[in-house]
């Protein structure tokens, strides 16, 4: 990884949030306008966030986008006219108005899952993403994006869980934005720092300020690099703020008034033109070259959305089911050596010979990996070593210690 | 669903003011709360705002932080936690922002929920609610017509309402049952219709179904935003002679077998109009029920009007392909009728 | 469910060898790893355990870690992972540990896996499968038959055989399918029925019926455990005259509707006998097809037999009551066949 | 809460073990006769967490057990006899055979809630009962059971964040005894130990001995008293060891023989006894008392079980739905003035004024507890002292600093 950004690194991170924001704009006006259908969400001062994940992650990587992640679909290669298609149910769209919004994805080339509704239920699918591109050694990492909210969720634990058994190579995105609809994150998530969710996996965190594109590059880089390298999967929490209202139709009264006017002043697109500016990668006319090159473009791709029809009706029978190698050809893209995952390679004896709880019977000591890529933990005792903690009753985090007189008693009883 | 005139509200009484689908099942709770303090309500944003849909506005105003709780996104919990609340002897209300969530909590609900009361004597009174059904084009994950995962879980009662009188009167029914209740609103309605409901307390009697329109051709049987769609078409048959009965099933389960057969046994036509799914939707077990119980007064097949078999599609043209309407059940009725 | 005799595996070629279900299933499995390395297994204690009934016993000892995956007690995660996997073009098989606890994972199946192909065009190649059903005295939660949740779920396929031959073959086509596949397995028959099995590769179409016995009277239709209880009903039957032509639904999403109108349109009548609660039960979707499609054919009402709609409870006395025999099958096809 | 036992409670810790033991004991000769219905658990070695951490409860305080907690059953009053007679599937068992093992419940008495089989679920559960108990003014406590593995499900994390959130009067036992069926705790959890789950919900914990009831009993004890004081929910961690089998099928070959040597050393029963001995609190005399005393009740429980009748057939058909009054007459117990939570003194403003989020438009800056008897967090800071981290990407536990060049770079754009 590069310690410092190039030129053309800067100014990219510079267009995509710019390209986000315009995009997004343009949808509000396509809302007012009528020519939206159903909801508008918004992502308006957390376009670092979606832009400097994204950025971080290779071609070949894989990510699945939530709500408030235009940006990321827009770095990874998504033309501006899908996702207003997308929002306007045109037959041109990439779901063909059979879904709305960001619910699309792109299996083949830009590797793009599609989320659903339901907040977390990407954890566990990226997880199997990931863990299916290291099987067939395409050394990829996957990523996606949570809300504060939906960390509450129950598959956020089993995916992330699962995920860290398995040192996956997958990123997840916290945006901490303070607000999930209505509900503050005090009143979902009882703690200061939701990073602090990655202890209850053994994982990495990182705490980002999620209004600085450069730190959440950077943070972003550095994570997927390590999970790509074999270090598991990473959590980052990026301290943001939900300007805007849960979608358009909410006007966010519920929000205290400081707290709006405190982000408002930490605009993520303002600070950065400041930097760019004083750092000299950026003045007046290439700024205003941006600034033309994105009108250009979604003066086009708009119009092109709004040209598209809307879908036919039968449409709706179709393709419930894939009809087999006419409709789809299924295969995977090895890119190891098959013969490592099938016998005789493949074999090994079923016994347990996880470091740390010794092997089963027969299996002569060896330590299998608990998964492919897995080194040896080198600071695991073995099974006799692994006894109970030399204190009885410990507290971890606990505010006053244990009575003495209990603990006494039972260290005698140990006796 | 295109007219929505408010039909079958004749139950109001004088003296009632028209109130929005909405604004009855809000005063409902409200009024269930106001009489009963072990009635509690939960859900995602019920409290400082009311509700995604507005549905609780108010209720935290009145009732305190300790009564209307707003929780995290977490359905299982929400779910269990009102479950562990009934055993104490509360009533818990539940809110599911969007009735398609309910799935996240779906072992909870058929495991836990369900079973207490058969397996170990433990009633759990509390009712389950959110806003269904499609028609307002909110895409495949904010459309769903789940009732029938849940009329086949014994141990469930399953409510659908279609006006404003019988969402408050069943609403205050399912708060005061022992039993585990769903309560599915059709977003499609709470806004569009309004019905008059009288001033007083009222409840409607879960497990009763109710005649719409009396008729003699033919039995129309269905509820929620479909049963509109069927008074619609039963208009349209009278203009050609045939006149439908048209019932509203309101209680999904159980079922009110009753006002089917009696109703059936004089018309000798059944049509089954559901928005759900038609593989495995209600319309079957209402034709085997049919079969059981009054084949040899059937003059035709049991007919059905539903859905299409795939998920609830998105663009406006796809989603008024995927959704019965009043034209579709016309024209299947004149085909009945004409058998 | 007392007799077990292997019935209806006449397809079974010469040469092959008689297995259990069970073996039957850990064959596919071992097979298709073979096959094609893009098939893994993940579940509960598949791996160093070779599964709670063994049904992946020595798969870790041939195809090794990276293949054989035990996972945290997360069903949720197991799904939404296989799914993910699928996406890059393996075929995962998910092994439930007992098939109950599939509804913890039930939002990630019917949102995420069944939807999709339809909305988006990504094919979600998976087999979720595991052991099911009751007669075991495995209590309320340990012998669901949740099918009729998912074939009331557009996207899914639903197989539920009932010979170690087709447990097989249906294993087979379903890891090739590029659906989404729930594949029950009932334990009753894991280690009670044998059936002659081919040596060599072969594969049952998804989606096709099979006639296990000929006959005019009526017609019978099951699937898995009871499969074996309706031919025994029959055997009895035909002891009095009357001869029940049995179909093995064997595929309950799609149905296979040809098999059996052909048969209802010659017996022209029809019992549909199945393990699962009887309200919202397949049983009515297919009272609900036959009133469509062959309503003049029929000469009786659609008659069914099935457990009472209660949980599934624990003790023998209890269970044996809520479970359909073939006594009652008998009784019922009985008074079917005098109509 | 007292700072020694009283001799009499040292006993009734010894007994209520060695009653748990025999019961499993009577029940394994059950099995082995064939009277037992399905599957039979044992709690082997795990006997002082059930026995401990019931002990600490009061009679108004609520449990629910989980397939190993015969003990805590035990100790809250529950007769063997019904424990056989689930297990036999008999008509006078407490659910009349219509659910096995430790399925049963008792809401009216005991305050008992049953055990479904689907791992974690009761976390939410217990958590509404201590939610609800709390609102009644019942000042009571509520507890459950969890295994390592069940700490993987996602309902584990729902019930408990929401616990957490609402400071829910709840205690959680956790306890680790190394394996899920056939899977070591290390496939499931990449933790040490498993009280770092607590970590994500920001409530306190402990890692207790499982194996010596005195420190189970005194950190119960202890958690208990500060859950019901309304300092929130506690998880308790217990290290111990599965003995035996999943169930009586398995031969669990899979553990290696040195960890179970390693564990059958340190049988909690034997290390009690010891201390006991060693400390005068049991002779040969009263231990052979505590024995008969077992002995004699067991015998008449297990007639009494043996002798009843299998229920009939035609129950299966009966109550799945509640009737009515005449079924359950449901009243709350109410032990605080029902004015408190009715109107108008229930009402409040319905504005955000969860301290360190500011109020919503009109709440005149009061700060309204989100819930019932939380003290105002002191701690907390107002709004506009929020600001993200000055660092701008903190890495927390990670392993590796991250780059200094991205980090200052966009400390000068926030300028
Ligand atoms: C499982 C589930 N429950 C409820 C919802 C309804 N819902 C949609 S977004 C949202 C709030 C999300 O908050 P957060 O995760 O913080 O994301 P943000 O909107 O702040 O980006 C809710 C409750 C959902 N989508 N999924
Ligand atoms: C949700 C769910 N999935 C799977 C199972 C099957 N199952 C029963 S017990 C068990 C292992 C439990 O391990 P743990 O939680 O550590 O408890 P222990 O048996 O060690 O006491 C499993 C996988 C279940 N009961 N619930
Ligand atoms: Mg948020
Ligand atoms: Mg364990």
């Amino acid at each position: 990884m590069k310690k410092e950004l190039t030129r053309q690194q800067y100014v990219d991170l510079y267009y995509y949030m710019r390209l986000n924001r315009a995009v997004e704009d343009t949808m509000v006006k396509l809302f007012r306008q009528n020519k939206i259908v159903g909801g508008l969400y918004s992502s308006l001062g957390q376009e670092a966030i979606s832009v400097g994940s994204a950025y971080a992650l290779e071609k070949k990587d894989w990510l699945a986008p939530m709500i408030r992640n235009i940006g990321a679909l827009l770095v990874k290669g998504v033309p501006p006219r899908d996702i207003f298609m997308q929002h306007m149910a045109k037959y041109d769209s990439p779901t063909k108005g059979k879904d709305g919004t960001s619910h699309f994805g792109d299996l083949d080339n830009l590797h793009i899952v599609s989320p659903i509704s339901m907040l977390g239920d990407l954890i566990p699918v990226m997880t199997g993403v990931a863990m299916a591109g290291r099987y067939l050694g395409q050394k990829i990492v996957a990523m996606t994006w949570i809300g504060d909210g939906g960390s509450s969720t129950g598959v956020f634990h089993e995916g992330l869980n699962f995920a860290a058994t398995q040192k996956a190579p997958f990123v997840l995105i916290l945006e901490n934005n303070l607000w999930a609809y209505s509900t503050p994150v005090r009143k979902q998530v009882p703690v200061e720092n939701l990073a602090d969710r990655a202890k209850a996996y053994g994982i990495d965190s990182y705490i980002v300020d999620g209004n600085d594109v450069v730190a959440m590059y950077s943070a972003a880089k550095e994570a997927v690099e390590r999970a790509r390298a074999g270090e598991g999967p990473i959590l980052i929490e990026a301290k943001t703020f939900r300007r805007l209202g849960h979608a358009q139709h909410d006007p966010a009264e519920y929000v205290p008034k400081e707290m709006r006017t405190y982000w408002e002043a930490r605009d993520p697109i303002t600070l950065y033109e400041k930097y760019l500016t004083s750092e000299k990668l950026l003045d007046a006319k290439s700024k205003k070259e941006i600034e033309d090159k994105i009108e250009a473009l979604l003066a086009k791709e708009r119009e092109f959305a709004e040209n598209s029809p809307m879908p036919p009706a039968e449409l709706a029978e179709e393709s419930v089911y894939c009809t087999g190698d006419d409709c789809h050809k299924i295969r995977a893209k090895w890119e190891r050596p098959v013969a490592e995952v099938t016998p005789p390679k493949s074999s090994v004896a079923a016994v347990w010979t996880v470091p740390g709880f010794g092997s089963g019977k027969g299996s002569g000591g060896a330590n299998a990996p608990i998964h492919f890529g897995d080194a040896p933990a080198a600071t695991e005792k073995s099974v006799s070593e692994r006894k109970p903690p030399a204190k009885i009753a410990t507290k971890t985090g606990a505010k006053k210690p244990l009575k003495a007189a209990a603990a006494s008693a039972s260290r005698k009883a140990r006796r | 669903m295109a007219k929505m005139n408010g039909a079958g509200t004749k139950e109001a009484a004088a003296g009632g003011a028209q109130v929005t689908f909405l604004e009855a099942i809000r005063q409902a709770m409200f009024e269930e709360m106001e009489r009963d303090p072990a009635v509690v309500l939960l859900g995602e944003d019920v409290g400082v705002y009311g509700g995604a849909f507005k549905t609780s506005e108010g209720l935290l105003a009145r009732f305190g932080w300790e009564r209307v709780m707003d929780t995290p996104i977490s359905e299982s919990a929400i779910i269990g936690a009102a479950c562990g609340m009934s055993y104490l002897g509360l009533r818990p209300i539940v809110e599911m922002q969007f009735i398609d969530f309910i799935v996240c909590a779906f072992n909870q609900i058929t495991n836990f929920v369900a079973k207490g009361h058969y397996l170990w004597n433990a009633p759990a009174p509390m009712v389950i609610r959110g806003p269904s059904g499609g028609g307002v084009h909110g895409g495949p994950f904010h459309s769903a017509n789940p009732e029938m995962y849940f009329v086949h879980t014994p141990g469930l009662k399953v409510i659908y309402p279609s006006t404003p009188y019988d969402a408050k009167g069943l609403l205050k029914a399912a708060v005061r049952d022992n039993n585990p209740v769903l309560f599915f609103e059709h977003k499609f309605l709470y806004r569009r219709i309004k019905g008059e409901i009288p001033a007083g307390d009222y409840t409607v009697p879960i497990g009763k179904a109710m005649v719409r329109r009396e008729g003699r051709h033919l039995t129309i049987l269905s509820y929620a935003a479909m049963m509109h769609t069927s008074l619609e078409a039963a208009e349209a048959l009278a203009q050609e002679g045939i006149e439908a009965e048209v019932i509203d099933l309101r209680t999904l389960l159980p079922l009110d077998e009753e006002t089917i057969l009696q109703s059936v046994k004089k018309t000798n036509k059944c049509l089954v109009v559901h928005e759900d799914t038609k593989t495995g939707g209600i319309a079957g077990e209402i034709a085997a029920i049919l079969c059981e119980k009054a084949f040899d007064d059937l003059d035709g097949p049991v007919m059905r009007v539903t859905s299409l078999d795939t998920p609830v599609p998105y663009a406006p043209t796809l989603e008024d392909h995927f959704l019965p309407n009043a034209k579709k059940v016309f024209t299947a009725a004149k085909e009945l009728a004409r058998y």
